[in-house]
């Protein structure tokens, strides 16, 4: 297959299209979806009909349980979240109903609904309310996070959060929505659990979360010439795949998590935590991270300034290996 | 059996099985307690009297007559109450999330409000796939102040979905009148979202079954949704934890003023003696079968407090990882 | 001034104010973009003209035009989106978040529905504290979805609070037309609420002016919450990226009959013309003043992007800990 | 002064009584808090009346949110949540609004609100929506956060909590709501952000939280002739008292963290993490959590397999000193 261009945002829809053509079952729930008006449903209720492409109002929560409700029932559904702090909104519904349901009724049914929020964590000069990346929360919480880092793999995240039958949350980076893959495969589904390894190294292993894999690649360009780099995409929060992680530190045993989210209880933390429980290192670890409790302030310097960057992971990569 | 004589052993069976359920209580053998149905029972049974096995309910932390009504097993019922793998939910949920989703019973949920949206999904559910299925929502007076129940309201209405929203108006919401939580009138909340509304007398299960058919009769011809406010009390507290409390929010005349409209008296009154003597011994065997059953059933196993967390199998990282 | 005139500057200021802060978006000099107020001046002056400095006001993320008639410093005002330190916030907040507590603007706010609750809160404050003190709140017709405005619609008729509540009926949440998203009326939701409400011209900044100091006036002497639905409507795009995609949600008629009723055009034909050029040349100069001072005003350091995080001083770990 | 014995809710209970009397400023908000049924409002509505002990309807975003307006206008709230999830219904008005004022606004302002939840975590029998224990999530956010473990400290950090300019959490164990403090001395605030050694040792430190001091400190006691264990209580969770978990690792080199919540990216993971990065241990250092995502299931003897308690602590101590 020759390479083609396939941009992340496409590639989302797409994976929402394939789905619903290949699954009755699959069906949109969100604001503003109809006109697709944050690119990732563009086309779909042309192709599925109003009534399996729904506009919402503005009543996130109830819509969240409506899509647990329809999925007692059978349905499939996907809820677009237009802002990543919507899901502090419906927290209750995600965190407290969707996803204790096959527990508490005693594997009686499952909750298979997918969130997405595409452009999660900071878009330039949305300033605090609309700029968290609370995905450590959900995989503290328990429910599978998903956050894809390339247009491949979010064709292949989102599919199989699609089929998967517990509640899934994909995290779609504003920082990596706008680019793009070569693709040279069929684009397939990527199983859930399982992370990548982006680039092979032996010195140290940085584990990079959604848009700050391109930035660790960068930085283990940068550095190739003093250390040999690898990046670790977990590509999946929870569950994390551990296995692979202890493969890649038994090469480095060095490790830096660089993860666009606060500091403390993140998942930079889960990492070292479990790192320093059960594997072995030379050095100790870094997070580069946004501080604890973070805000975003509204200038653009300001919220860059929080924001976790290549200089930054250079640093610490470079602290790791003295 | 007569219409009259079905009600009256529901009812029967509810209060029978509470009481039962009360004693299990203060024996240990209900751990955490429950919310007691009894003085309310006459809702249940009028309402699930209009309902065929496939429609769908969503229920309260107050769910037992409406998961009895609608037709689940008394002994897997009280075994769920008992914490034992023959329960509805293998002991997994309790008084508080008894579920029978072959039954169209969603759950009870221990989330005032919760279920008013996923019935709503339930509903939209019913009419994608083609069923004339309708889904029926019980919450008390305390949570039309709920706000995810009111964006509910508004998305049954919207689209004319089949759901009939039964608000159990017992006067107080724990300790607070609904008088003091609520302004307006509830029929006029309801009306506030264009929801054809009726009071009824939920103390007399013949008029609530008559209201309940009329509003599932036009749902289930794509008439769209109904609130039905059924006007009832309930005898006991608000939990059993209640009982060793001096309960100063509600005076003694006027519960003695509900009690002597309870509605297995109004009921009963309507049936022959001999019927009415018949069914009673028939539910307290019934009732004593349950509790037998219940106590029987074997305590689920330590090693597995976390089977069906997720449904696809996935095992999670246990307290200590060694 | 008159009150014709005083209306008629009110909202020739907003409206110059926001074209020139789109001309600054375009520009580059505003990041994020915001969303235009354009059409709707009549809503926030007329409101706004019936309030004291001391009164509260909370607003939206369609904020400009709210937070400029309450008062707040224009220059400020545009230097906050520019993202100066010589903002109102320091350029911490930003269009969606501008505020001057100084002048009772409680800020604008990113997310649909937050203000009513916070501005029952101001009410309630006010009330606790001896004040005579009236509090705002202003949303749009999609906010009317938002469960926790209806929560707070209860609050503040239960308690009869100094509220009053400002739907400004824009007939559309982004794309979603209101008759998609709302049952019933308008009116008919406030009523449900047994909120006394009353529908007014919104592009008509007198009708709006004596229909809000009626309700200010029966709020501030313990009368009680009121609910305005102002009529109205956005001339341009819901947001400034919209500019640049098909709206295709509105037609051109609809948009041209609209701008026929420019609420600058029905004030000012209420004017003699020369008090009317007066007051755009006046206007005309500190908007260009107010740019002036915005652009001069030094960015904010990137060290200091934490600032503020905690009232006490905290300082919390940053990125990375050295 | 004598010892005299204080319970731990008795100690919150007169923490608000001498905050409310010191201050009157302070208020109350929450669900039948008027007659106190968690016991920790008793009497304090009779003492300062009803519109400064407000009972609230069921509509806690409101409710919370109208804290954060009062707040804005001089009140200082306590807001009391009767379930520990109600804390993720009310998310979005704690870490989207209350916790973002100060600095979106630059600093005009700061919003004191104290959120408590009496009896979070597990109480016995009430299943899977009502035994979270999120302390970890809010630390994440970076809200203040306080887990009192001994009476004593439950009156001292509440007073903090109330005094402190910004929201704060505080959660009182449900395991510990019942234990009795010997008081020895006049109570006083303690500070926020200061842990305590509750026992001295030189072998390995155990950080436990809440209820889990108690665990420990019997831990301590059993393996005494085998082992010294220091164990440090960190009292808030946000800020941490990283220095004070410094000193006590410094004497131990050894290290294990008890805490009653899921375990990926929970307290746990953070105190891990930080020491790994920052600190030296001479062995790994070993977690006792709630497994990933946990949710309790209804029978007891499941709910106590899901939770941390003194044995699965002993194990992993001896596995640290091994
Ligand atoms: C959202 C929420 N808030 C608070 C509670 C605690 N709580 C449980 S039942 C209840 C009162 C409910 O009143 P109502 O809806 O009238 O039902 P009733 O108990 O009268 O049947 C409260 C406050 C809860 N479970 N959920
Ligand atoms: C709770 C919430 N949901 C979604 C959004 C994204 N969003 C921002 S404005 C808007 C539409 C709001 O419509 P309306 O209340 O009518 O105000 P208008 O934009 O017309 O002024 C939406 C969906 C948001 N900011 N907050
Ligand atoms: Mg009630
Ligand atoms: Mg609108």
């Amino acid at each position: 297959m020759a390479g083609v261009a396939l941009s992340y945002l496409r590639a989302l829809n797409r994976a929402l299209g394939d789905e619903m053509d290949r699954d009755p079952a699959v069906c949109l729930f969100g604001e503003d979806v109809g006109l697709g008006v944050s690119g990732l449903t563009g086309g779909l209720q042309r192709r599925f009909g109003a009534d399996r492409v729904v506009d919402m109002p503005l009543s996130e929560q109830a819509f969240t349980s409506m899509a647990t409700g329809a999925a007692l029932c059978g349905q499939r559904p996907v809820v677009e979240f237009q802002i990543p702090s919507l899901l502090f909104l419906t927290l209750e519904q995600i965190a407290n109903q969707a996803h204790k349901f096959s527990l508490m009724t005693g594997g009686q049914c499952s909750v298979p609904v997918t969130y997405v929020v595409p452009g999660s964590g900071s878009r330039a000069g949305w300033a605090g309310q609309h700029s968290d990346h609370p995905y450590g929360m959900f995989a503290h919480l328990g429910i599978k996070t998903v956050v894809p880092s390339s247009a491949v793999d979010a064709y292949g995240l989102l599919v199989s959060a699609i089929r998967d039958p517990d509640p899934v949350v994909v995290f779609a980076p504003a920082g990596v929505m706008a680019t793009r893959d070569v693709q040279t495969a069929p684009l397939r589904p990527v199983p859930l659990g399982v992370g990548r390894v982006r680039r092979e190294g032996t010195d140290v292993t940085v584990v990079a979360i959604g848009h700050l894999v391109p930035a660790a690649l960068e930085v283990a360009g940068r550095l190739a010439a003093e250390a040999s780099i690898e990046v670790f995409d977990p590509r999946t929060l929870h569950p994390f795949d551990w296995a692979g992680l202890r493969a890649s530190l038994e090469r480095t045993g060095r490790l830096v998590v660089v993860d666009d989210s606060n500091r403390s209880c993140g998942i930079g933390a889960e990492v070292l935590a479990t790192v320093a429980e059960e594997m072995t290192l030379r050095a100790p670890p870094k997070r580069v991270t946004r501080p604890d409790g973070a805000v975003l302030p509204y200038a653009a310097v300001l919220d860059r300034a929080v924001q976790p960057d290549a200089d930054d992971l250079e640093a610490a990569v470079r602290a790791v290996l003295k | 059996m007569t219409r009259a004589a079905s009600l009256y052993r529901t009812m029967r069976l509810v209060r029978r099985f509470e009481e039962r359920a009360i004693d299990l209580v203060t024996a240990g053998e209900i751990v955490g307690g429950i919310h007691p149905y009894i003085g309310q029972e006459a809702v249940a049974a009028g309402v699930c009297a209009a309902l065929r096995r496939t429609d769908v309910i969503t229920s309260t932390h107050r769910g037992h007559g409406h998961v009895l009504a609608k037709g689940a097993d008394p002994g897997r019922m009280m075994a769920e109450l008992a914490g034992r793998t023959t329960g509805l939910n293998r002991g997994r949920g309790g008084s508080m999330h008894a579920a029978d989703l072959s039954l169209g019973i969603l759950g009870a949920n221990g989330i005032v409000g919760a279920g008013g949206a996923i019935a709503v999904g339930a509903a939209w559910a019913a009419r994608r796939s083609g069923s004339d299925r309708v889904a029926v929502s019980f919450f008390g007076d305390g949570a039309l102040n709920q706000g995810v129940l009111l964006e509910a309201f508004n998305l049954a209405r919207l689209w004319s979905l089949p759901v009939v929203f039964v608000c159990e108006n017992n006067g107080y919401a724990t300790t607070l009148p609904v008088d003091a939580s609520t302004a307006g009138a509830v029929l006029g909340r309801a009306a506030g979202f264009a929801l054809p509304a009726v009071r009824v007398d939920g103390m007399d299960a013949e008029a609530v079954l008559d209201a309940a058919a009329d509003a599932v009769r036009r749902a289930r011809s794509g008439g769209g949704p109904a609130f039905l406010e059924c006007v009832t009390y309930r005898f006991r507290g608000h939990h059993t934890n209640e009982a060793g409390k001096a309960a100063t929010y509600r005076t003694e005349e006027e519960i003695a003023g509900w009690r002597a409209r309870d509605p297995l008296l109004v009921q009963g009154a309507r049936l022959p003696a001999d019927v009415r003597a018949g069914l009673d011994a028939e539910v307290e065997e019934a009732v004593a079968a349950a509790v037998a059953y219940a106590l029987a059933g074997p305590v689920p196993l330590a090693a597995d407090a976390l089977d069906h967390l997720y449904a696809d199998g996935l095992v999670p990282r246990g307290k200590v990882v060694a």
